[in-house]
């Protein structure tokens, strides 16, 4: 197993309160595996995310829970040493392309820093690295652009410098939190070809976090789903697709017009869900929840069958067919 | 998670939210209070002080350079000594504070009306106008305003309204940028868009929409300017270029000492400066909590 | 980048021109030229030879002309009180501004950018609130009375420090300076402290609000990502981008502190133009003054010129514009 | 029937000109010129009253633009705009004023599109006070009314809007609009900065106040998903142009244009899974510097020579149904999707 994380709880301690944005996360990542994160904005999926790689800026912090990379737990574990795994053994990718580089530095700069920083190589060694990284995510003339500036690309080719960037050290795992939101569909499916490949070409581990199911869908072997900062269910892609049991998934599968045939009616989810200060006891879904009963005042623990795991006193199970 | 922290912050006064903004700092409250002791005294104070500093019959040249705390020949006492025309120091300081707060504040607020006036103007036309009027903007930040003054005053003599006259030319550039700046942002926000679309008249989205939108950044301008001004003000004095001698400021009590700190009188020029520091400081403490709390993103300066 | 310098310099000619036409008028139209131009104490005949010769006579434009042309040629007139071109007089003193405004230059950005760091890399802390709250105390002083204290306590009370004057000079690199001398140093102290503060207050403001608007961003947390040590992402991802504020900030800032030496040579009796202007102000020697405003306001005006294109050059944005 | 609002052959350009600089960099031969941007090249597009039309795009395009020149708040450069088959430009004044007011906007960006310092009363109110639609101690009435008839708590009335979440700001949005009894609602991304399960619910309310008070909409949006769902027309712009045209259902289920197949196969759904991305080559040209001809082209798989010089003209390939591509003038040669669209259509 690459990546174990168990019951892990990231909380910002605000002078209002403490906002538990991640409150009892598990779940695991194998080998050349891709897991999609899914969720809505403030469900925590970007938290945790930050949090495997110990990048959470104050008020949060870790709070409890362990994260297992290869069997060794990475929370507690000093700045410095984390510094050795980042970009080393697992690498990250951002969401809007046009902040992720350096404005006032060359992509040679930003791309020779990140080999020197972790391997004793020669410049041009690490430039040659670089024009090979460049050229696996396909910008053309990789040797001629390693010159430029970030202005000078456009969002999609942005996206693809900092993929290199991220390969440039062979990760076992890429944590790539919404890489495609802010391109155009026909962009998205280019970056979507080239992550693909790549994975599957050097096994390596991927968490895609993103908002879209149907991203994810055409990409992850398994799903989480992400309500609140907890995972309401997961398992293998093709189980949760087509016999959801959590109540918040089928939500938002009825609720994505892209999902369904022409003319059938959207199903919304109603009300909104709790900002993380307001959070009650209890399932943080009920208060939506088509199928919510008095029993859900308490939260419901984990249940399984088959690998596909959900938090829910009142599962779909009947309707899945 | 940002945005959360910040909804707390938000209310709906804008006004509120400056007063508790100051509040919430011990440093700005004290600065404040400070701040309003200084104005009531430049006020009030000429009522209240023992001495006409001015009123050649009320001073006695006997008197002069009387280290703080001695007694007159009169009897009186005099907490912080006397100058070398034998007037009370504290006296002479209470309307020297009156004079340079008023210069200060009168251009200060000239400066803002025509400023901002310009400022808007030139964000709502755009083109040729804005064009012209950033250029002139451009032109006067381009030199210190210590230098501008003193090429003004050069010019046109010494003189309160020339002083007046001087700050208001050398501060005005400041708000234009700030307010055009601010009003450009705003225009290009979807509410301009839907006002118009919604059919209401342009002095209604300018004045009504806009300007409001562009308070911040003016008033932590304006507190800045203020005590810019009052700075500014009394080096001009200093350098005997500013304010007449029939109208004595801080600036020009604290030159009157100048020649006499060598030789150890230090208070003729001390407690003056001391006054201006402490007004100086506190209306900057003040800006400067206004502008954390109002517009963290404001340029310096 | 070539039309950025096209336009900046054009635009640059632009201002001197307009302010020789706003010192013309100045001097011309509003005072009385006679006045301005003659010393008061020449007889009726010496006036009457001077108006013509300076061919006050004349209409405004033609005047102007002249004055254009003379001005062209470094010919201001000649100073009443020393009787030498006024032009060749300001460059007499010009050393010693010049020599003050750099080293206070140096204080400010030595110690400015150090301490603004430290602020802005630990907000809210008493570290930073210590050094903020200073810095506005730096803004607030007035510093000429803050130049009085400066030689009430270091030359009166405790006598370490010379009070006036530049003291001895002596060469380096074929450049006269006080720096080359004990005497010229201790002489240099006061005054560059004095004229530094503002500027250095400045400084940490703006490097500290360049700190605190970088570090949010994602390109520092992505760097983060990357395995870079927190020490490569300071002092080349969050400085490479606030340098581009500072150096616009401190070359128009060079400017300023040539001016502020005005306040500081009057009051440390430094032998530079700021007290050459004052004194000729004072005593009405207006050639000197019209030749200081002209010669200073094309100064600055090349300063400006120069940091643009420094900035230009820093910032690859705006270098690479035209090849996009 | 007359159609509700008729664009004609409608261009607009930005043009940022040269100051003397850059002319006399230019004398001095260097390679610059006036920039030209065609946001907006030659559209026409008519819009018949209860219809709801689908405008589909990638960024750049010119969709937003077109939009704000239907909605009548940014003009256009060339071409006639009709409101009820009156030419715009020379209505007279009152009518030019009710026309303008009968087209209303709803935004992208729910925190910019209000006025952070107004109450919800007078963000709702203030047009029809100020026109004089109803007085002003009727107001506080009608804007309960309407922020009831949107979904929105009445007791509300007096906060300020950063006290409300995304979705529900933008159900302020639209009350703002229906307050000047709008027939015609532009929706220029209205739905795209919410979250799934909210803009759901706001896609919901759009329909039902379209039944309700007759409402015909501009649906702009670069989600064909939602515009599927929502529309009753679609047209598809590249570049400035629109490329194709047609009735939903006719279009969802044969689409022509080689660009729309693309776009259609690239829409990720949760049908497709562990899915081979096939993606279209290229980037989207800048608007600054179109590709001659066609201007997919460039990135088209079954391009020729023809396209690459002869702009392409919108025929009638079924009824309803235009199309811009030289494609369907070679018999058995159109294009025919490489993967099926059943994902989407």
């Amino acid at each position: 197993m690459t990546l174990k994380v168990e019951n892990l709880r990231t909380y910002f301690f605000t002078r209002a309160g403490v906002a538990k944005a991640v409150d009892g996360v598990s779940f695991e990542v194998g080998r050349g595996e891709i897991l999609g994160l899914v969720g809505e904005s403030g469900s925590g999926k970007s938290i945790t995310g930050f949090s495997v790689l110990g990048l959470v800026d104050p008020p949060g912090r870790v709070a409890g829970g362990r994260i297992l990379f290869h069997g060794e737990d990475l929370v507690g574990r000093s700045q410095g040493e984390m510094r050795t795994l980042r970009g080393k053994k697992i690498a990250m990718i951002f969401q809007d392309p046009m902040m992720t580089l350096n404005p006032v530095l060359s992509i040679e700069t930003q791309m020779v820093e990140t080999v020197r920083a972790h391997d004793r190589v020669s410049k041009a060694e690490a430039r040659a690295r670089a024009v090979e990284a460049l050229g696996l995510v396909g910008i053309p003339s990789p040797d001629e652009r390693l010159a430029a500036y970030p202005h000078q690309f456009s969002g999609g080719m942005r996206q693809r410098v900092a993929i290199a960037i991220a390969l440039l050290h062979r990760p076992e795992l890429i944590i790539a939190d919404e890489p495609t939101t802010a391109l155009d569909v026909t962009i998205q499916s280019q970056i979507l070809a080239v992550i693909q490949g790549l994975s599957r070409d050097f096994g390596m581990s991927l968490i895609w976090i993103s908002h879209d199911l149907g991203v994810v869908a055409g990409l992850a072997h398994r799903i989480a789903v992400m309500y609140a900062g907890r995972i309401v269910e997961t398992g293998e892609t093709d189980t949760v697709l087509d016999s959801p049991v959590h109540p918040y998934t089928i939500g938002l599968m009825r609720s994505v017009p892209a999902n369904l045939e022409r003319g059938e009616p959207l199903t919304p989810i109603p009300g909104m869900a709790p900002p993380p200060l307001g959070r009650s006891a209890g399932c943080p879904f009920r208060l939506r929840c088509f199928a919510a009963t008095a029993a859900c005042e308490i939260e419901p623990e984990e249940a399984t069958a088959d690998g596909h795991r959900w938090r829910c006193f009142h599962p779909q199970i009947a309707r899945a067919a | 998670m940002t945005a959360l922290t910040h909804r707390f912050q938000e209310s709906q006064s804008f006004w509120a939210r400056s007063l508790r903004g100051i509040l919430g700092s011990p440093k700005a409250t004290i600065a404040l209070a400070i701040c309003l002791i200084l104005i009531a005294t430049a006020i009030f104070g000429p009522a209240l002080v023992p001495q006409n500093p001015y009123d050649l019959a009320a001073i006695d040249f006997f008197d002069a350079r009387l280290p703080p705390m001695s007694n007159s020949m009169s009897g009186t006492t005099y907490w912080l000594g006397t100058d070398g025309q034998g007037r009370d120091m504290f006296s002479a300081m209470v309307y020297g504070l009156r004079t340079s707060m008023g210069v200060g504040l009168f251009s200060g607020v000239i400066a803002l009306a025509v400023g901002t006036a310009l400022g808007l103007t030139a964000a709502y036309y755009g083109g040729r106008i804005d064009t012209l009027i950033m250029r002139l903007v451009d032109l006067m930040l381009g030199f210190p305003t210590i230098l501008v003054a003193l090429m003004l005053l050069a010019l046109l003599g010494q003189g309160v309204w020339k002083v007046v006259l001087a700050l208001v030319i050398v501060q005005w550039a400041q708000f234009a940028r700030a307010v055009r700046a601010a009003a450009l942002i705003e225009r290009g926000k979807e509410y301009v868009e839907a006002a118009a679309s919604l059919g209401l008249s342009k002095p209604r989205i300018l004045f009504g929409h806009m300007l409001p939108n562009c308070l911040p950044p003016i008033i932590v301008i304006g507190t800045l300017q203020v005590a810019n001004a009052i700075s500014a003000e009394a080096t001009l004095s200093f350098l005997g270029i500013g304010l007449p001698i029939t109208e004595p400021s801080l600036g020009l009590l604290i030159a009157n000492g100048y020649q006499t700190l060598l030789s150890g009188q230090y208070w003729i020029s001390v407690y003056p400066g001391l006054l201006l520091l402490a007004l100086v400081f506190s209306i900057n403490i003040v800006g400067d909590r206004l502008r954390e709390v109002l517009n963290p993103r404001l340029s310096e300066r | 980048m070539t039309i950025f310098i096209i336009r900046r310099f054009s635009q640059s000619l632009f201002v001197v021109f307009l302010t020789s036409l706003l010192v013309f008028v100045g001097v011309y139209a509003i005072g009385n030229p006679v006045d301005i131009l003659i010393p008061a104490d020449a007889s009726f005949a010496e006036r009457e030879a001077a108006i013509r010769a300076l061919g006050l006579d004349r209409s405004l434009v033609a005047q102007y002309g002249t004055f254009l042309v003379n001005a062209l040629h470094g010919d201001f007139g000649r100073s009443f009180v020393f009787n030498q071109p006024a032009i060749s007089l300001i460059f007499q003193r010009l050393p010693a501004t010049l020599e003050l405004a750099f080293v206070a230059l140096a204080i400010a950005l030595v110690l400015g950018i150090p301490l603004g760091l430290i602020a802005g890399l630990k907000p809210r802390s008493v570290t930073d609130e210590t050094i903020m709250t200073g810095s506005i105390l730096g803004f607030s002083l007035p510093n000429f009375w803050q130049g009085m204290m400066l030689i009430m306590i270091f030359s009166v009370w405790l006598g370490w420090l010379p009070s006036s004057g530049r003291g001895e000079s002596g060469e380096i690199f074929g450049i006269t300076t006080s720096l080359a001398t004990w005497d010229g140093l201790a002489h240099l102290i006061l005054p560059a402290t004095n004229l530094a503060l503002f500027q250095l207050s400045l400084v940490i403001r703006l490097t500290r609000t360049g700190v605190r608007e970088t570090m949010p961003l994602d390109f520092i947390k992505f760097a983060r990502a990357k395995g870079l040590s927190e020490r490569r992402i300071i002092s080349v991802h969050v400085m490479k981008n606030i340098l581009i504020p500072i150096v616009t900030v401190v070359g128009m800032e060079f400017g300023s502190l040539i001016a502020f030496a005005v306040v500081t040579e009057t009051i440390f009796a430094w032998p530079g133009i700021g007290k050459l202007l004052i004194d000729s102000i004072t005593v009405l020697d207006r050639p000197v003054v019209v030749a200081y405003l002209l010669v200073v306001v094309t100064m600055f005006i090349f300063i400006n010129l120069a940091v643009d294109i420094v900035y230009s050059m820093l910032d690859p944005r705006i270098r690479l514009s035209e090849t996009q | 029937m007359t159609p509700l609002v008729e664009a004609t052959s409608i261009s607009r350009r930005f043009t940022r000109g040269l100051d003397y600089a850059e002319r006399l960099a230019r004398f001095l031969g260097a390679d610059i010129e006036e920039r030209v941007v065609h946001a907006v090249d030659g559209v026409s597009l008519t819009i018949n009253p209860g219809e709801v039309v689908g405008l589909v795009g990638e960024s750049g395009c010119g969709k937003s633009t077109l939009g704000r020149i239907m909605a009548g708040i940014l003009p256009q450069s060339d071409g006639v705009m009709n409101w009820q088959g009156k030419d715009m430009s020379a209505l007279p004044r009152a009518e030019a004023k009710a026309a303008r007011l009968a087209s209303q906007m709803i935004f992208q960006d729910p925190m910019s599109s209000l006025n952070p310092r107004k109450t919800i009363r007078d963000i709702i109110g203030e047009a029809p006070i100020a026109h004089g639609m109803v007085a002003r101690r009727d107001a506080a009435e009608m804007v309960t009314a309407l922020m009831q008839r949107v979904g929105l708590d009445p007791s509300y009335l007096n906060r300020y809007p950063h006290q409300f979440s995304g979705g529900q700001r933008q159900r302020i949005g639209i009350a703002r609009a229906l307050a000047v009894n709008p027939r015609f609602i532009i929706c220029d991304e209205s739905v795209s900065a919410l979250d799934v399960s909210i803009q759901a619910q706001i896609l919901n309310l759009f329909m039902e106040l379209k039944q309700e008070l007759g409402l015909t909409y501009l649906f702009i949006s670069h989600d064909l998903g939602v515009v599927k769902h929502i529309s009753d027309r679609v047209a598809i712009m590249y570049l400035g142009r629109i490329v194709e045209s047609a009735p939903a259902d006719a279009f969802f289920a044969a689409p022509n244009h080689p660009y729309t197949i693309a776009l259609l196969s690239e829409v990720p759904t949760i049908k497709q899974r562990k899915r081979q991305f096939n993606p279209v080559k290229g980037e989207i040209p800048s608007p600054l510097h179109p590709p001659s001809g066609c201007h997919f082209h460039p990135r088209c798989p079954h391009a020729f020579d023809r396209c690459r010089i002869e702009r392409p003209i919108l025929r009638e390939i079924a009824a309803g149904h235009v199309s811009a591509c030289h494609l369907n003038e070679m018999p058995g040669k159109a294009a025919s999707p490489a993967i099926p669209t059943t994902a989407i259509a």
